[in-house]
């Protein structure tokens, strides 16, 4: 059940989504039986900064239908401090790390990707140009040409594997998939959070979320994410990293499908921490049944 | 109190089993206003005083007209022992109803214990504790002042049974609403009561006796859970009289386990702390304002 | 509780979104109880388009977490039949008529519009550029430049209330507001479906729907309705039918507070044919609590 | 059989009260593979045979890991009397396990009865019914044959009860999986039986039943409901034999009353007809094909 994603060798197909699971956090938790059970495949950190950000204010979650709303403003210690006291910990881990980062500019994102980019530790970088909650994030990733612009920037100073995360609140997420691998893209990874607003449920009318806005995950967002992920497929060759709303072995098996390489979970793993090892055992039961229509692990690879 | 074969990890908190597991109603009770929930939970550890579990039913968890709860809820168990859980309940919403609605023989999902418990005075790692909130000035010979306002009896219930356990003696405060709500406290012989509508006990907040308390001993400290505000006065008063003080605190929550970043309160030292990791319970001087929820 | 839009009082703030209530049909199932007890205030045909569309293959159908995915394909008997048998029988209803049109090209959707355009039993024109079950619906309305000039064509047959049903499956929906309000419209109303794709149970890696795709609605999309009713008001001064996902009087009184003037309910309606009924009652509960922060009726109104 | 005071629309059929109303839980019981399910309606009219309601529960619809089901779903009473309602539900999903489970004194959602059932025979007004499906060919004096398939018994267990309160003689075919499933049918005294795998009654698909039946009678007029390749089997015959049928037909829905454009069928002159308000009763000429789920 391995599979070959950007030239490196993962033992399964789930993976995290970024800022979903904190693995030092969850080590002070659950201790040693994180590591011994480590469930996924690759570990992909929360998303660093080039300067340390507190993120929002809160509150920061909001619990809808079969989903929820986060705003959390991606609070990190920037990445002097990254490099210097999580990446050790991070490289302890059993797996690859695909270090997350993000800039208000395309300088700064050069910046950062550039002093990540040369560590042995990291195995990839993963660019979030799609956040919702930082308005710098959420421009770059929605106009195809700014978006093909930061990711030059990105290609030209990192030799790793590059995988542009794509933000799903757009006309035509192709369009973007299209001008990240013009720039050099390895994969894209999809989808991110969508744009969302809860009130307060005083009914005054104000805001419930200490930014006003958020973005909507779970299981409600999952068919979004089929469908973005299916029209990706079908226009590039970069391989995928699809998300969104994964509770299953079979939601997994869907995404795959679709046309993924792999696939991450995210808010699932609030319900259960071990969420994604239950999914990668499900979706194997799948596979060992022919219920799950794997691609071909690494196929569509074009990664250095 | 804890078993000894209970992991801690680095920073002395009991390690939770890492996944959620099963556990099944072996009880549930009217107390008063509160529902009391009695859960076999097999597999998990004893939790220090202060730690808490997140739960969520394994069926009709969401759904119906509103489809919520969707994610787990967190719960301080008033006390455990040989494999069973107490829980008690406050139904102010959808998840809390789900849970005090819970039939005997009924399953539910546990993850837990979790976060930092509260640090007892005489415990000889007091000191050593990284896990944010941990006081040092907790060492020391002062007399405990433990203050629990409404639902928030449970962590101090645990506390104080694991102070009786060490034969440490404490000086209970208990504020609640009404007689109504009051009545869980019956079993605390000793606690000095106070309630809102004056129904029971003092006629006022149970912060009122705390300050009457501190007056009478400076040389004390506070260990408090309860409402924000309580818990604001509580640091209000504490910082004010140089007495140390531990809060548990609440948060919206939705991992339970650091993972989500969701559950954050603001630092005196600027930024923010995790409620569920670096918390629940925190060092008073440590918060530069208990937020209301 | 009576509230003026676009020049017209309406008898209270709820209406039913587009191709979510058949009047006529439901007229088959309950009989005159229907016009006795008619639950919205001003009634919203299904789109109509020049020729008759047999709508698209089943299935068109998908239950998803707190919602559903529909792929109905926009089948109707076109304008003339619509003209001929349906407005007659609209026109009997107790509330204003708003005829919901649609077109493959801005010539086929003026076409349309200026068909329907002067028949005194139409309220208002509402323009669909936001379906995304027909390829043209979506690439219409996600453009802005394209969406102003379709806009202008309609604007210049019809001297009607315009209505412009936005599509949510856009970078920034604000920027399509305002290309609708500088070309005329008189409101504009929005959230339609969010683009979604099912695949088969059966695990086979097929899709579900008949059509391939279709649009997410109902409880899972509340939030994203709200971000996206909340972004349209703070940019524009037209008035907006807010909808997406309403099942209670306080999700009504949310997209109110956000700035809409009107609310519309969709799938709620599945649920419960009277749904809209209820939904009424409770916002005037709300406001008669104290409870609801409703926008002084009709206030944004520019309409002639 | 229906009540006098029963409103009828334009084309005939039943109207059902504007908006979802409470039905309470009577009883419910295993009947082989089958749960019967019985509801007390106080408000509603009585069905025609083949007419349906959307049925969902008032708690626990929804929810839980899939959160599934969301919409209400379709069944065609077999019978109802004195304002009750009784259903036969095969638990294959969710929505059906959820009514499957319910218990006494739960309450659910019910709209209904929706849709056009079946013309009698004898029916003055068979001609004069509009309301798609309706064949001008039922006022003859056919013999009636009835075919049912697995579930699809309930709408042809309530025909039965109609023709025969008016003392029309039918013959009546009942085809199962197996003899668990056939249980059910032991109630028809006179009914032929046929099982896929040859527990109980004939062995083979109800169709072969059906196609001897026209052989020896080509004069007859056919009603069926079961699974779609029955279904399309039974069209298949009824056409290739000149023989009018009607067909109460199955199709996914969301809204039950014409709202959705979702439950369509494709129709032999082009185009779709909706299931719920142009069906679920149709005359098999109509039907282009009858689709698999
Ligand atoms: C460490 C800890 C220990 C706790 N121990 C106990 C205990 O022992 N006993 C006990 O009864 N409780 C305890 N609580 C509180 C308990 O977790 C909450 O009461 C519970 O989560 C409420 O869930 P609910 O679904 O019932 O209510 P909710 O509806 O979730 O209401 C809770 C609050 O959340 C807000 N809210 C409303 N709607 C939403 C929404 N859609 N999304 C997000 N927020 C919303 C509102 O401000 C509301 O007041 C503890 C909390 C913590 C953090
Ligand atoms: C007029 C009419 C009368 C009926 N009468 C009866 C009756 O008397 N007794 C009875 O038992 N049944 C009856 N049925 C059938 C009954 O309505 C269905 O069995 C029921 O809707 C299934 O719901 P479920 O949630 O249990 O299963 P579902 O999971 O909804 O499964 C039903 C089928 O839907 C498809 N499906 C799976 N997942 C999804 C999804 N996410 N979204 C959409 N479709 C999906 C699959 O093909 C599956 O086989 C009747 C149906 C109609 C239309
Ligand atoms: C609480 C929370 C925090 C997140 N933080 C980040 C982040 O820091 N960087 C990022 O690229 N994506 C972030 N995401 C997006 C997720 O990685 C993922 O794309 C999204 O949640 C969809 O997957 P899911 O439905 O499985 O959660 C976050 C999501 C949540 C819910
Ligand atoms: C089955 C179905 C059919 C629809 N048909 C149309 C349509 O014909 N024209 C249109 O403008 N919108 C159509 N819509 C979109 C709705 O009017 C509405 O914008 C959307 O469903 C969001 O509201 P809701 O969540 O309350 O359903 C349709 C939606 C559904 C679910
Ligand atoms: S609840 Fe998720 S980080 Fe605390
Ligand atoms: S089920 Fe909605 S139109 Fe038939």
């Amino acid at each position: 059940m391995s599979v070959t994603f950007c030239g490196r060798q993962l033992e399964h197909r789930v993976v995290n989504g970024s800022g979903t699971f904190d693995a030092i956090a969850a080590e002070r938790a659950f201790g040693p039986a994180l590591r011994a059970a480590f469930p996924f495949s690759a570990y992909v950190s929360k998303t660093i900064t080039l300067r340390p950000r507190d993120g929002n204010a809160p509150p920061r979650l909001w619990e809808t239908p079969a989903g929820m709303v986060n705003s959390i403003g991606l609070p990190n210690k920037g990445v002097a401090a990254y490099l210097a006291e999580d990446l050790p910990r991070y490289a302890m881990l059993p797996v690859p790390l695909i270090t997350n980062v993000m800039g208000g500019t395309g300088e700064e994102l050069a910046e950062v990707a550039a002093a990540v980019g040369h560590r042995p530790e990291i195995f990839a970088l993963e660019l979030n140009v799609s956040c919702p909650n930082v308005a710098t994030g959420l421009d770059i990733g929605a106009v195809p040409s700014d978006l093909e612009a930061v990711v030059r920037r990105v290609r030209a100073v990192t030799a790793k594997p590059l995988i542009v995360k794509l933000t799903p609140n757009t006309a035509d997420v192709t369009l973007c998939a299209q001008a990240a691998e013009a720039a050099g893209a390895d994969a894209v990874s999809l989808i991110n959070t969508l744009r969302a607003v809860p009130l307060h449920p005083d009914g005054r009318g104000g805001r419930w979320l200490g930014s006003g806005q958020g973005g909507l995950s779970g299981p409600a967002i999952r068919v979004v994410a089929l469908a973005q992920v299916a029209a990706v497929a079908e226009r590039v060759a970069l391989p995928i990293i699809g998300m969104g709303g994964v509770q299953h072995g079979r939601h997994a098996a869907d995404l795959l499908s679709a046309g993924a390489t792999l696939v991450a979970v995210g808010t699932e793993s609030f319900r259960d921490p071990r969420a994604a090892g239950r999914i990668t055992e499900e979706l194997k039961a799948l596979e060992n049944a022919g219920r799950a229509r794997t691609p071909p692990g690494g196929q569509a690879s074009v990664c250095p | 109190m804890s078993a000894p074969e209970v992991a801690r990890g680095e920073d002395g908190r009991v390690l939770a089993p890492f996944g959620r597991r099963r556990g099944l109603v072996v009880s549930t009770r009217k107390v008063g206003a509160y529902v009391l929930l009695e859960v076999a939970d097999r597999d998990g550890p004893q939790a220090d005083p202060g730690q808490f579990h997140m739960l969520a039913t394994v069926h009709g968890w969401g759904g119906g007209e509103d489809e919520r709860p969707y994610l787990p809820r967190a719960f301080s168990p008033m006390g455990s022992s040989g494999g069973h859980l107490w829980f008690l309940l406050e139904d102010v919403g959808p998840g809390t109803h789900r849970l005090a609605t819970l039939k005997k023989g009924e399953a539910l999902w546990v993850t837990g214990p979790l976060g930092n418990g509260f640090t007892l005075p005489d415990a000889p790692s007091a000191d050593e504790h990284p896990g944010g909130g941990r006081d040092p000035a907790f060492g020391g010979a002062r007399r405990p002042i433990l203050v629990a306002g409404g639902i928030g009896l449970p962590p101090v219930m645990a506390l104080s049974g694991a102070l009786a356990h060490r034969g440490i003696e404490a000086t209970m405060l208990l504020g609640f609403r009404d007689a109504a709500h009051a009545q869980v406290a019956a079993s605390f012989a000793g606690a000095r009561l106070a309630t809102d509508d004056g129904s029971a006990g003092h006629h006022g907040y149970v912060t009122a006796l705390l300050r009457a308390e501190l007056e009478r001993d400076p040389h004390a400290l506070v260990y408090a859970c309860g409402p924000a505000a309580m818990l604001e006065a509580v640091r209000g008063l504490a910082t004010g009289n140089g007495v140390p003080a531990q809060l548990a605190l609440e948060s919206g929550m939705a991992c339970g386990y650091g993972a989500c970043f969701g559950c954050v309160v603001p630092l005196t030292a600027g930024g923010y702390a995790r409620v569920c990791v670096d918390g629940p319970v925190m060092a008073a001087g440590t918060l530069r304002s208990v937020p209301a929820l």
